[in-house]
């Protein structure tokens, strides 16, 4: 009888065309990105400028490299709104560190520091508190905003230290540090996903809790993991974003960052309950914003109407890509 | 018996929200044996292995491990013990594929700490082949029938070399060849020192490989006892209280006009050339292996799926059905498998699942009368025999099979003239089954056309008049209700019989 | 990667018709509140009335925060644009940005706030501080050197860190005068009426009430008028809106507002096209003052056109 | 067999014991209110001020009449993010629309179309074009926005027509028009939502999409609905909003509300991903909100530490209550 399944699922499509319709559902941010990548090279002659892509790099790394870790915390099933606020704060406090010790090295790694406990504080709210981490970071996005605030007596703080601004300022042959350092965090994040057991345990874990518990995962400890993940990718983030402007404001920086990175994961194909997604996919929805975002100043969209433009062509593009 | 069995519960006892469930229960399980638990719908018995499997914490009583006592505070520690758990309900990550989930918990890895891949491949394809299932391992569970799924569950406890596994119904969607294989394993694991706990509503499943039973009743033991010792109509006495008969039901009635004709139904990948008819007052059975393209089939014709070419006639008239709602309208309902995912709204109570699909019946000037939904419940909870001690809690406090009854009331209440089941028996006692046959039986006697599906060739031979058996997306024989076989049924199904259909 | 140090001269790679082409770029916060929206829309109709009247192009852009502005002038700069308008989020933010522009070759024209260093060829603001001093000053006249106030911040940023430092330095001088509740109103009509509500809940005497924007203003007003409260003698406002002044000249409580329109921006884009073309700065600072407009001058500013 | 039922099954709990432990875990915010209720009299004695409750009341019914729709929406498993540009946006419009009719029932009516023509939007792209909903509605966010911007050239617009302001300044007995209005709106949703079979489908959507379709919803249409009604009562809030102070800014009105109204339900107990939640819990969270406000005013807590203490606060409601 073992026949009848050997004849049922043997038969591995493998043909070009089958390729094909895979890398389409499974990358089709990819071909939208493409679409997208050439429109915007025959809308405007200036796009294709390298020093333009290279700029379209740089822009794109902060918001990336917090994407990365939105990824894996959508994975999961949750979702973190304070990675504007804890970029905020893990700056201020970065740079009064800075400032007081002189020590570049003790600035980076407070940055560090302040954006992981912040994650792990989000971590433990989720796990153990039980709070929908849509509350939890929300609360976590009011706090961090506010004692940076406190700390920064609502106003902005300048690094005083010399060398602190070659962070973000250098280059590597073209690339900029802060793409180089993107980069580099793209390839991490995408092995501990994908070759690891951490990324393993995200996906059960976001697809389905209970198997994952009944499978004798630690889903608390998971939980707590992948927000201090994010927390230090959010440190990273604050130390390119002080570093390029040798400063932070307590009031504006990372405004509105927790938007750009979600719609990022969400062009990216991760789908919004997690379990579901790829490392990626993020890229591209990443380099989508980025474009997008450089179109609109090179095509001098009204600004009034720059929300709408980047609204709709968000929706196209996730329209575009095949659901289930 | 050996003074010391290898697993003691002792004095159980549990209640949720102040009702009783478990009452000072007792179970043991020695080494080597398959120890069969039995009960019918709520008798108690996931519970009880909840409680072993560290799922459940009990209010009293001890678990003892080769005479240690152990507590198993959550699933993990039960794990370390050597238990394995299948559950009732499946519990897959649908988003990993077959392989990930076998290890999913115990990934193999190399020496820089990364995954395993091949390695793990390579011996889920090993596990799988045992129970005659050929899977690619990278395949995504969610692609998967249920079948398979519940083959990778008990494939990932046999992969953890446990000293105990808990079998809490394997086989409610398991086809009989598939069964078989695992009967097989089963026996080669017993020779080799593990115990199993087996739970099922089968009993004949029961007499094949179990060596003792235990039967609980109402959250009581009733008796534990060798299985050889007793027959089947005792063990059924024990567990409902009375004599239930496995004959098949003599319901000869004449039947109406055609109620449902399909012809030249075809949907590419699921089924092809589909042509049948039903009557009213006629019960239509459809049977096959997993994967036969039953499912897909009707759930076109319920308008849950779109792509299918051919035609559908209602009473006469052709319909076009893309939507659920459009076939309650035409006067189909459908009774879903895989009640977890397809039929139960966990949120809900157990009286609104019940009134979900039929609200209409139940309104005055467009708001909803509670009275009048809880005094139809009550009917049902009777007609039924719906064990639940308050209608207004949510339905996943149920037990399995009660769940599927309240199903079944919120298909009889929408009223419709064609009623399809889907595996309507799965994980039913067997007195309930009774039960459901019985209204089955009555339905059709009021003149509705009745469609079953089932993989189990019994369940159709007992109530159908008609029996049609489909084999990769067609319908390879139709038989009359008693010039059927299970044993030509089976030919038909596994393909190794192809003719012109057989009509009796 | 725009660290390029081309000459600034926008044809150097151009054929001939594009090197009359000159085009001014525009890097403004996102309009989170009204005068900014104002202060946005004021900046596109000049720059589109100059495309009219002398065929000079523009480009605008718009960011949230200081990075996205940093992202935008980094495209500015890669377009090749002849001038650059800058309103900067953060002074200290956008600094080493001016520099960059600077470096770049391009004459910079800086809006509102300051940068750090002199990379701006003109600066043209307003005078947040000043609007602080001088509405303290008005107050310590008005109340005799005693009283207690309430003030209404904006959020937290440093406009409104200078705004209130201001005039809590004119208060403090005068040992009468106490700020007894200090709230922000997040530069919103509504949230400031439901602030103002709650403050006159926990403040039964007021004296007067220094908010730092018009548009906050009236929200305080509808909010004082609702509670019937006849103690609060004055209240003040920033910016210059219309509403405001129609209060001031119908003798309504608002006695007084302190000019710092949004219009600033047009001179800056009129700078700005006048270095496109390669004419020098007539000055490098126009500083608007925070002209204080009572009963007395109203006239002078009302505009009854105006969107502001 | 039926004796053993009868037996067993019967005994159905209704002393006052577990009548108090049904409530606790049907209502515990109830509690937390009572608590934070308490806790504010004893800390300012002019909170128990008959006017400051009545100006409580009226400070959050704009938020309010939102929480109500977003309940819904969330209790349907969905989220709308655009609730506060979609109110600029109908005030701006309906404003526009008042002073060229010079009619205010215009003005009204026009307010609740672009409503709910926005949410109907919403829910199409929702329902229809499969877009998650978090994606969805920050499309039509910064959409809106953006429209009202473009309109209103980034300004404000004012009624000119008398009697407009009438709706939201005048008062029945003690209530003001709007906490009437607000009161009624929560009636009628909760009798939708708990008499009708709208809301029956609404939370069998929330709790199992497919099974909700298996039993012949249709959850489209259902889903269209949804967000259309959310922006209907976004309609209706925006035409307090515009009537309070007779203006809408097109920049700064209803700039956060989502974030506000989201977290009232949450507060509420309604559980983030649909299907289980009230009515009357979304009633108490706006409640909590809004005495948080209040007292942070009356406290004259610095603005830069509002956010902290009210992040806080919310934690720890919902933390108190009990989560499954
Ligand atoms: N979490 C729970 N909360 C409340 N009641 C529960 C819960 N779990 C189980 N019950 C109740 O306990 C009783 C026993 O359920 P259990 O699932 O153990 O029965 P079962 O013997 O496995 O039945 P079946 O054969 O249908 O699977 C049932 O009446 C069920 O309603
Ligand atoms: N801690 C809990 N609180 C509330 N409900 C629960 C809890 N644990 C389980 N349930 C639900 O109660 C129902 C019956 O419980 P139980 O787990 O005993 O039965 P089951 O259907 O056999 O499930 P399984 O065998 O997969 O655990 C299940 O459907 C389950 O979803
Ligand atoms: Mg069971
Ligand atoms: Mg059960």
């Amino acid at each position: 009888m073992a026949n009848i399944d050997v004849k049922e699922y043997t038969q591995e499509p493998a043909t070009a065309k089958s390729r094909l319709s895979w890398l389409w559902a499974e990358y089709s941010v990819i071909i939208a990105f493409i679409i997208i990548f050439i429109g915007s090279s025959l809308m405007n002659p200036r796009f294709l400028d390298i020093n333009n892509q290279l700029n379209i790099l740089m822009q794109v790394s902060i918001i990336g490299i917090i994407a990365l870790g939105m990824t894996v915390v959508m994975l999961s099933g949750g979702i973190d709104l304070s990675v504007g606020s804890v970029l905020a704060l893990a700056g201020v406090i970065s740079v009064l560190a800075l400032n007081a010790s002189g020590s570049i090295l003790v600035g980076v790694f407070t940055a560090l520091l302040v954006g992981s406990f912040a994650g792990f504080l989000n971590g433990l709210m989720v796990a153990k508190g039980r709070i929908a981490s849509f509350i939890a970071t929300l609360g976590m996005m009011a706090g961090a905003r506010s004692i940076a605030l406190y700390i920064a007596e609502g106003g902005s703080v300048s690094g005083e230290v010399d060398g602190f601004t070659a962070i973000a300022n250098s280059d590597l042959w073209v690339f900029d540090y802060p793409v180089i350092i993107f980069l580099l965090m793209a390839v991490l994040v995408y092995i501990l996903m994908h070759k690891t057991r951490f990324g393993r345990y995200v996906y059960a874990l976001g697809s389905n809790e209970k198997a994952a518990m009944l499978s004798a995962i630690r889903v608390d400890r998971m939980k707590i993991w992948v927000y201090t993940l994010i927390g230090t990718l959010v440190g990273v983030a604050a130390v390119i974003e002080t570093s390029r402007l040798n400063s932070i404001s307590s009031s504006s920086s990372g405004a509105q960052y927790e938007l750009d990175a979600i719609a990022a994961v969400i062009i990216g194909g991760t789908r919004m309950t997690g379990g579901r997604g790829k490392i990626i996919g993020t890229l591209f929805g990443v380099l989508i914003l980025g474009i997008l975002n450089n179109m609109m100043n090179l095509m001098n969209v009204s600004p009034h109407l720059q929300g709408f433009v980047k609204g709709l062509i968000i929706i196209i593009a996730v329209v575009f890509q095949k659901r289930e | 018996m050996t003074p010391q069995p290898f697993v003691a519960m002792k004095n159980i006892e549990k209640s949720f929200n102040g009702v009783p469930v478990l009452k000072s229960v007792t179970l043991e399980v020695e080494e080597g044996e398959i120890h069969a638990l039995l009960g019918e719908n709520g008798a108690g018995k996931s519970t009880l292995m909840n409680i072993l499997g560290g799922v459940h914490q009990p209010d009293n009583g001890t678990i003892l491990i080769n005479g240690e006592e152990a507590k198993m505070a959550d699933p993990r520690v039960s794990q370390e013990h050597g238990i394995s758990f299948i559950h009732q309900e499946l519990n897959m990550v649908s988003d990993l594929k077959v392989y990930e989930n076998m290890f999913l918990g115990s990934e193999l890895r190399n020496k820089f700490g990364f995954l395993a891949v091949e390695e793990m491949c390579r011996q889920t394809h090993e596990i799988l082949a045992e129970l005659g299932v050929n899977i690619n391992p990278k395949e995504y569970v969610r692609n998967l029938a249920t079948s398979y799924k519940q083959l990778i569950e008990i494939s990932k406890a046999l992969l953890h070399k446990s000293r105990l596994i808990i079998m809490d119904e394997p086989t409610t969607s398991l086809a009989e060849h598939e069964v078989n294989r695992l009967f097989e394993l089963m026996k080669n694991l017993k020779k080799t020192g593990v115990s199993i706990i087996y739970i099922s509503h089968k009993l004949k499943e029961i007499q094949a490989v179990c060596d003792r039973y235990t039967v609980l009743r109402d959250g009581q033991l009733v008796k534990t006892g060798m299985v050889e010792n007793e027959d089947l109509e005792t063990i059924t006495k024990m567990m409902v209280g009375k004599a239930i008969s496995q004959e098949r039901f003599m319901h000869e009635h004449p039947f109406g006009e055609t109620a449902m004709e399909v012809s030249g139904l075809t949907s590419t990948g699921h089924f092809k050339d589909i042509d049948f008819t039903v009557r009213k007052g006629e019960i239509v059975g459809f049977t096959g292996l997993a994967g036969d393209g039953r499912t897909e089939l009707f759930e076109s014709l319920f308008g849950f799926r779109k792509k299918y070419a051919g035609e559908v006639k209602i009473n006469g008239q052709v319909v076009k059905i893309d939507h659920p709602r459009k076939a309650l309208q035409a006067g189909i309902g459908y009774v879903p498998k895989d009640r977890k995912e397809n039929a139960i709204i966990k949120d809900l109570s157990v009286i609104h699942n019940m009134s979900l699909s039929s609200m209409g019946n139940f309104e005055r000037s467009g708001f909803i009368q509670d009275k009048k939904e809880r005094e139809k419940f009550d009917v049902y909870k009777k007609a039924l025999n719906i064990k639940v001690h308050n209608p207004r809690i949510t339905i996943d406090k149920l037990s399995g099979g009660n769940q599927q009854k309240v199903i079944i009331a919120k298909w009889l209440e929408a009223e419709t003239d064609i009623l399809i089941f889907d595996n309507p028996t799965q994980g039913i006692d067997v007195g309930a089954k009774q039960e459901i046959y019985q209204q089955i039986i009555a339905l059709s006697r009021l003149g509705k056309a009745i469609i079953i599906l089932s993989s189990e060739a019994p369940e159709v031979l007992r109530i159908c008049h008609t029996i049609n058996v489909m084999y990769h997306g067609e319908i390879t024989a139709r038989f009359t209700g008693e010039g059927a076989s299970e044993e030509e049924i089976m030919h038909y199904a596994t393909g190794s019989k192809r003719e012109g259909i057989a009509i009796g | 990667a725009c660290g390029s140090t081309e000459s600034g001269d926008s044809g150097s790679g151009a054929e001939g018709e594009t090197d009359d082409k000159l085009t001014i770029g525009i890097s403004l916060p996102s309009a989170t509140h009204g005068w900014m929206g104002a202060l946005i829309d004021s900046a596109e109709k000049q720059a589109k009335a100059l495309k009219e009247s002398e065929g000079i192009d523009y480009v605008m852009t718009n960011a949230a925060d200081p990075n996205k502005q940093a992202n935008d002038v980094d495209d500015l700069i890669a377009q090749d644009v002849d001038v650059i308008v800058m309103l900067p989020i953060e002074s200290a933010a956008l600094t080493p940005v001016g520099q960059k522009i600077k470096d770049a070759g391009i004459p910079l024209v800086i809006v509102d706030r300051e940068l750090e260093n002199d990379a701006a060829t003109v600066v043209v603001k307003g005078d947040n501080e000043g609007i602080g001093v001088n509405a303290g000053k008005y107050f310590v006249e008005q109340l005799g050197g005693k009283g207690k106030i309430v003030e209404i911040t904006g959020p937290p940023s440093s406009v409104t860190e200078q705004r209130g430092s201001g005039f809590k330095e004119a208060v403090d001088g005068e040992a009468g005068m106490e700020i007894i509740a200090s709230q922000s109103g997040d530069f919103s009509t509504e949230k400031s009426l439901e602030v103002m509500q709650n403050i006159l809940q926990a403040n039964p005497e007021i004296d007067a009430v220094f908010t730092q924007d018009d548009g906050m203003a009236l929200g305080v007003l509808q909010a004082i008028k609702e509670a019937g409260r006849t103690d609060i003698q004055f209240v003040t406002g920033a910016g210059g809106a219309k509403e405001v002044f129609e209060d001031i000249q119908n003798d309504g409580l608002m006695k007084a507002t302190f000019l710092y329109s949004p219009t600033m921006v047009e001179d800056a884009v009129k700078i700005a096209a006048d270095l496109a073309k390669g004419e020098e700065p007539a000055e490098e600072m126009v500083v608007k003052e925070a002209t204080q407009v009572t009963k007395e001058n109203v006239e002078e500013y009302y505009d009854p056109e105006s969107k502001f």
